[in-house]
């Protein structure tokens, strides 16, 4: 058969066509293009790569046999969260992040792209209602990176460089924060076994004119609601410092926005707004700020601002370029690249889907089925539920210290009825014993924790 | 067959309003499931639930449509969109704007993949952990770096992260306090001068010279002992293959510093040429450019960032191992520098560059390089021979740019007062997407970058070197034309301003409303 | 919120060629895999496996393109297409564009549906046969009728299809030869003529009166001893319910013939008034109008055909049955008129309709009714008071119509020589799909059918009423404007040509090339 | 909860919006808006339908797991045709068929669809040169649809009834074609027991001047390719009777077309180029003539011609069509209805991306895998393959009559091993007994054919 091969997304692999442009560059052969490259710099030989599947059947047959050696939250009960979250994506969310022209757009702007420009700020402006502020930028890498620019964002702004948070944040994103803020000082705040709240008597005691700000997570990383939300602003306020909070967008039809509990700086994950898990590969973050010029100028992330001419036509401009990094270099506010623009309109389009009363009752299901959760897993034998006087939002720590079982132990029996039990934090938080975060969420149907009930009570006193 | 060089183009214009404007009260996009009645009888009102002080007191003020209106809303947008799937996606230089297989999307979108939670079992998720771990295989094949990680989130997150290992190592090898400052060059990608700054370095950026890259006496002249490394993007946005980049990086490596590859622009060297054979210590690549996952109207991405043994203790947390049976994520690793996203990366470009890589092979691969390096020479030549006014600086002439090049109006300007803002509005009215002049500072008067990768054919390539002949000859015939344009897009010109002060700023609809008294 | 009841629309244009000339020799959209080196050993060249006077001597002239370009250039064409999804489809009266729902669209692509063959074991497809026949439980309840088949692949095919029901009932009843005539209304759609001529029958049109359907007496007229059956669109076109159907039904069964109900345009009748009702024996419902399953671009489809259980045993085979343990296609129905269709029929249809009425249930049904009423009259309320020269000739005035109505240009037309071809053409600057005029004969003068059912929004039945409004005004002001419509499409008037002689006719690219003589 | 549901399909359903509405048009209620349907004609009470499962998360649920209860040729290894076929079906078709434009088009014309109008002139463009015919017409609900339209054109044609056709007919176009040519006489032709080839003795024993056609299939239903079809198309002319053949177009790639031999009509199935079987949802049909004015007068189906006009630019108009019956009522060459655009599209995008050499290569793999399996299932014993000595393209019938078993016992047991076993011809052909048409496609690996033939031979052997 052919030995020389025209590949479909390589129009001018054609001999015929490339031998004629060839010519009309003045080159003997593709080799002479590359002469400018020293031989010292040139691979030898060639790459030792797998044997290529050039047809769509082969590679087809290939790829989707490597993907069934996975199981799906499709297939199996999935009661894991943790900062990625199964809630239900609704179709046309799909349908808009599939069309051609979204998917495949970059950095167009003003004219070419008007609809894009016009979606991403939609996305700002939905985003400003949910959270009720003015300012919002355009979707970072994640909820940890919106984290960690926050606090970054409070450095710039206080010149301090402490920051206090909460004992009970993620390993993950205590690692993110570690990381991208390690020139600062991170402070952790005990926090109420019993509600799971932060120790206000421990943060008044730790802060101080050297804190920059005070961070929480609301809900936080082990699923209560931080009923001191307010006072711990006015604290931080008190200092001078700025109060940033973490929110989980799929709580705020319910939940009040942080903005009215006094944060300055919000930050978020924006995953569970329309967008599948994806392996991880859905996260995004959210990121707004008072409308005030120091925190305007301090946020890093684009802007496409909205403009009318005078024939009553909006555009929609990126502005203030001279924050970032792609116009200022080194002199930008943090470094600006590709960030997440697919997730910003599809959480556009969610938003638009859900309107007030879809979030409402988004945030209702949610709180009567992990309630249910709550009090249910804390009625089977052997089964603690943590911060048990705290009120949750989709997530909750079951101990089952008393059982004498470890979680992994338990998760590895719930494996083989189709269960992904919750996240296991005994290496996380060594305090917690053997502890487990169970997540539900909208889709998670009282006959699933009826089974995850009967299941655990099985391997538990059995 | 019809003999027709331009076509009569106009884009979609819906003249669609903000969705907020589309408002109705009462309207419902999609509903939720009842609160299951024993729920409900279990727990009572919904109040019961939620601390007084954290309940919302006003709704969110999100509008409020049906399904059809929220969708047409949407698709009607999508239309006011060039992406590269539906335009010839050339202009975008630097970005490799090159076509995204469908069949890729079909892998991302199945269940199998988009519905795995990162922390499933892993007995549950070795197909996908398999991928990953072959795919690092694959890229230090192709770069002949010795271990790669996935997990940042594009190209600046790479570039970061590469900052970040420096910055570790020197303090490893107890200079951390002392190594503080990072060579780049003026036309490296910002980011190369933005993310190591952010890491907390000091910036110094080696301007280019007639060559289009630094000479190595500038380089001698800021190295010293303070040096941490340098970032080199090699081609540059010129398209210019800095030759003596071996000789940068004895330099350097001899003052003590690490050097860094930015091999986001790769797409020209599948093959051909390698960070190993430069013995270059970190690197990495976008993995939505040269290895064809689509862009997503900016993001998400990946860039994969690869290391020399030496550096792999420090890549971030977790990697993906192999005992021998099974697939793991490996999340014990002492020196890592931490984390930069939460759980692994984006694996859904993984999974597309993948299966980019598996249906091309080496053949394939090093076919995408010498057409796209092809290509781009193609254009030049036409566009240098055909379109007045403009011109290609620096560099030999004598000798191939790779797989981009940036052109000057220069000459076009000073004749006729349209400027490459003008011309790149005017190319909208032809059908192509805003095309991208050069990152800041713009050394080069009137930039123009465009970047004809493999997956444009000879005929479209012979397209677009026509629309800005014709652009060129309106420029000198009726200036005005091309200063008002565009007249075929959404919109029509703006008036061009440019939003500096951050009162003028309106990200939100809110915000608007209030600036216009609008309740 | 701004104040626009008009907006500034261009449809995308792309100018774009015939894909033929698009092609460049040698150029590959996809490549199959190579044959199995065994297989190659095995059997040696191809031509060992052609016999040699069926080889096929010269390849077929296909276009040659790479995958990109054929991707660009078929998603060019899509945004050159004013589907439901992104216009304001009220335009297409009688054809119900209604919102077809996009989680249903997952449903389809499914694996599970997509990748089913109609042959496979009964045990492996249990899942789909519950919903054929579920489904048909479901249209049983809605119709009142006892017994479905989901067999024809549209509602021409299911009028057609009871056609052959009637033919064989008759013969059955010793009187195939004598009731040779089929009685239909020149209001029902052309469909209900040519069906049953096709099968056959001689065909009666009855005209309408100023009422809107014909009169008792008409039909007394024409009934006889060779009167095979009647098949009445109710309502009709014009949207005007025939109140006396009952009575024509009387009339023709006591005659001996049987009587068909056309339910295509049921959108508006939903949980109000059924087929059993007017003692009707045989029916059909178009599942991709009524119960929203997307059209296509002119199917597939499918017509739900329904009947009594005196006529059951007709229906064509396969039927799905329940043993009580499984479901089963059940090809032994000796009475049967056989097969439209291979296999079952479009179930990709049936699954997209059982989806619906799963969602919306009796409640949601009837809500439907009703609004797709009142969307209607409120734009006939809208549009007879502010656009000049329309009007709706017949029917009682006092009375509403239901889903859909006939205008007519006649006045405006009058006063001003602009027709509703021209009016029509203009509706697309405006941003709508061509509309419907009537079907033929065109007894209406300058005929116009909007339709908004239930997914149309108050505003966008506004929008819709003010570009009327303001085309009867352009066309009062500056005809030629409307005239030389369309300005904002993707061509511009192509001076109307009606192509009626075969000689003219040009369906293929080879036609074309030889006429203009191009090789 | 909310007792009144506000429907996300039914933007009018809010309260205030419809109260309004009704007050414009002057009606107290919605029910007032029926006022003219009289009592004895309405619904008494309300539908017994089953519960609304309003929100998509619940609709969702539901009809997957109706959905999963199917298995699909994707799990199981498929051997079934006969009509239907498992062919491979290109991304790029699916992506073009889910666009929306597309999707939800309808009978829009030439301005507003002038993209749908010329997807639809490329389809019969690209159909003419696979079949090398001018004149094609838009795609018919199906190759049957087809078959009995082309014949019935013969009968127009000629003004004669008799259509000849061979025994090896499939049962369900048999059907097909008795009830829409009910008025014509079909007679069956003898064919070759060893090659599957028409009788030509039988042929001209039958055919005469009452013969309006003689209509054949290649390949045939049985998959042997009819080696003697110019001679039939000889001997159908000189008897005055038109031919028509019935091609599989996934073979005219290699094979010749129909209209190189003789054929005056060509109909055949569409599902082959880039259409899901979708349990036969999938289907269309190929209808296509020469280009004589009393073939086209008589071809019902629309034609969408190009016109140019003076700008240069191409238009796309139905033409001819007082042929049709939606413009002649029941003085239309036969009746048309809504058929199957969307598989025009989506066949026009297989070819353009398939182009001559893409279907040289489908019709060359298929050619090889089916042979290899028709010699290596005739090695097994019991297994005898019938007409030996002909060529096959994608099918071929075995018979295992001297195994003793049914071919309904050993398909149950192939579906144990997730084997889709070939479809039973033992009550569609007596005279085959206990037979088996088999089907291959360019999906087809040796590797499945081996693992069939080792199944097969323990089913049969052991
Ligand atoms: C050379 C180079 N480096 C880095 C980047 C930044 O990558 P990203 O946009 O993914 O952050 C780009 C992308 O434009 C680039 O061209
Ligand atoms: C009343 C009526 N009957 C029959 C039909 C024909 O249905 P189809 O187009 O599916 O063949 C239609 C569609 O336009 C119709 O409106």
């Amino acid at each position: 058969m052919n030995k020389k091969i025209t590949y479909p997304y390589i129009p001018n692999s054609v001999e015929e066509v490339k031998k004629e442009m060839l010519e009309e560059v003045g080159a003997k052969d593709a080799a002479e293009l590359f002469k400018s490259i020293p031989e010292h710099l040139r691979i030898k030989g060639s790459l030792n790569l797998p044997k290529a599947k050039v047809s769509e059947i082969e590679l087809k047959e290939f790829i989707q046999s490597k993907l069934n050696e996975n199981q799906s939250c499709e297939e199996y009960t999935n009661f894991l969260g943790a900062g990625c979250y199964d809630h239900y994506v609704p179709a046309v969310c799909d349908e808009i992040n599939g069309r051609s022209e979204f998917l495949t757009a970059y950095c167009g702007e003003t004219y070419s792209d008007h609809g894009k420009c016009q979606a991403i700020f939609e996305y700002t402006s939905l985003i400003g209602e949910l959270v009720d502020m003015d300012v919002v930028g355009l979707a970072t890498y994640d909820g940890g990176q919106s984290a960690g620019t926050a606090i970054r964002m409070a450095y710039r702004l206080t010149g301090r460089k402490e920051v206090l948070l909460s004992e009970n944040i993620s390993s993950q994103l205590m690692m993110q924060l570690n990381e991208y803020c390690d020139f600062m000082d991170i402070v952790k705040i005990k926090y109420d076994k019993t509600t799971g709240n932060m120790d206000l008597n421990d943060l008044k005691e730790k802060i101080s004119d050297k804190t920059a700000c005070v961070f929480i997570e609301n809900p936080s990383y082990l699923g209560t609601l931080e009923e001191k939300a307010e006072e711990i602003g006015t604290i931080a306020k008190e200092n001078g410092a700025e109060f940033i909070v973490s929110v989980d967008p799929s709580s705020l039809g319910v939940i009040e926005a942080p903005s009215n509990y006094g944060a300055d700086i919000v930050c978020g994950e924006l995953q569970p707004l329309g967008i599948h898990m994806g392996y991880g590969s859905g996260l995004g973050g959210i990121l707004a700020c008072r409308d005030e010029e120091e925190y305007i100028m301090n946020l890093p992330n684009h802007f496409y601002s909205l403009y009318e001419n005078n024939k009553g036509e909006f555009g929609f401009l990126r502005s203030i370029n001279s924050r970032t990094s792609y116009h200022s270099r080194e002199k930008g506010v943090e470094y600006l690249g590709t960030n997440v623009g697919l997730w910003a309109i599809t959480a556009a389009v969610y938003l638009s889907l859900m309107g007030p009363e879809g979030m409402y009752e988004l945030g209702r299901n949610i709180l009567y089925i992990g309630n249910y959760a709550k009090r249910k897993l804390s009625q089977i034998n052997g089964v603690d539920v943590k911060f048990k006087e705290g009120n949750i939002f989709k997530e909750f720590v079951i101990n089952i210290d008393n059982s004498g079982k470890t979680i992994e132990e338990v998760n590895k029996k719930l494996l083989d009825k189709k269960i992904f039990g919750g996240k296991d934090l005994s290496n996380e938080f060594e305090s917690l014993g053997q502890s487990a975060l169970y997540c539900v969420t909208e889709k998670t149907k009282k006959e699933d924790i009826d089974k995850l009930v009967e299941e655990l009570d099985l391997i538990l006193n059995s | 067959m019809r003999d027709k060089k331009l076509r009569n183009f106009h884009e979609a214009k819906w003249d669609e309003p903000i969705i907020f404007e589309l408002s109705t009260k009462g309207q419902r996009g999609i509903l939720l499931p009842e609160v299951e009645k024993d729920l409900e009888k279990e727990f009572g009102e919904l109040e019961n639930l939620i601390p007084e002080n954290l309940k919302r007191k006003k709704k969110p003020e999100l509008p409020e449509l049906a399904q059809p209106q929220v969708l047409r809303h949407f698709l009607r947008l999508s239309q006011e969109t060039l992406g590269q799937d539906i335009n010839i996606d050339i202009g975008l230089g630097t970005c490799t704007m090159k076509y995204s297989p469908k069949i890729n999307e079909q892998f991302v979108r199945n269940p199998k993949f988009s519905e795995l939670h990162p922390l499933q079992d892993e007995e549950t998720t070795q197909g996908i952990l398999k991928i990953i771990y072959e795919f690092e295989e694959i890229m230090k094949e192709i770069s002949g770096m010795d271990s790669f990680s996935f997990q940042p989130g594009g190209g600046g997150q790479a570039i970061y992260s590469n900052a970040a290992i420096i910055k570790k190592y020197h303090e490893d090898q107890g200079e951390g306090e002392k190594r503080n400052e990072i060579i780049t060059t003026l036309l490296s990608h910002p980011l190369n001068a933005a993310a190591p700054h952010t890491k907390g370095f000091k910036v110094i950026n080696l301007m280019p010279n007639e060559t289009g890259y630094p000479s190595i006496e500038d380089l001698k002249e800021v190295v010293s002992e303070k040096t941490a490394g340098i970032f080199i993007t090699n081609p540059e946005d010129t398209g210019i293959y800095n030759p003596i980049v071996k000789e940068f990086v004895d330099i350097v490596h001899e003052a003590g510093g690490l050097c860094v590859y930015d091999m986001a622009d790769y797409n020209g060297l599948f093959g051909i040429a390698r960070a190993k054979e430069a013995n270059i210590d970190l690197c990495h690549f976008n993995l939505h450019k040269a290895f064809s996952s689509p862009h997503g109207s900016m993001g998400p991405a990946c860039g994969a960032q690869g290391v020399t043994k030496e550096l792999e203790k420090y890549l971030p947390v977790p990697r993906v191992d192999y005992d021998g049976e099974k697939y793991y994520l490996n999340y014990d690793k002492p020196n890592s520098i931490g984390k930069l996203r939460k759980f692994y990366g984006v694996i859904a470009v993984v999974l597309r560059a993948y299966a980019y890589v598996h249906t091309l092979g080496e053949k394939g691969l090093k076919e995408v390089a010498e057409i796209s390096v092809l290509n781009s020479n193609y254009l030049i030549k036409r566009m240098l021979k055909e379109v007045k006014g403009i011109s290609a600086p620096w560099g030999n002439k004598d000798e191939y740019r790779t797989e981009q090049v940036r052109f000057s109006w220069e000459k076009l300007y000073k004749d006729t007062g349209v400027n490459t803002d003008d011309i790149d509005r005017r190319g909208t009215d032809y059908g192509l997407q805003g095309y991208f002049q050069s990152h800041h500072p713009m050394i080069i008067p009137e930039p123009f970058t465009p970047e004809p990768n493999e997956t444009y054919s000879k005929d479209e390539i012979d397209e677009y070197v026509e629309i800005f002949k014709k652009i060129s000859e309106e420029a000198y015939e009726n200036p005005e034309l091309v200063k008002t344009a565009p007249h075929n897009a959404p919109i029509s010109y703006l008036n061009q301003p440019i939003i500096d002060d951050p009162k003028d700023l309106i990200v939100t609809w809110r915000v608007y409303k209030k600036k216009k008294g609008i309740k």
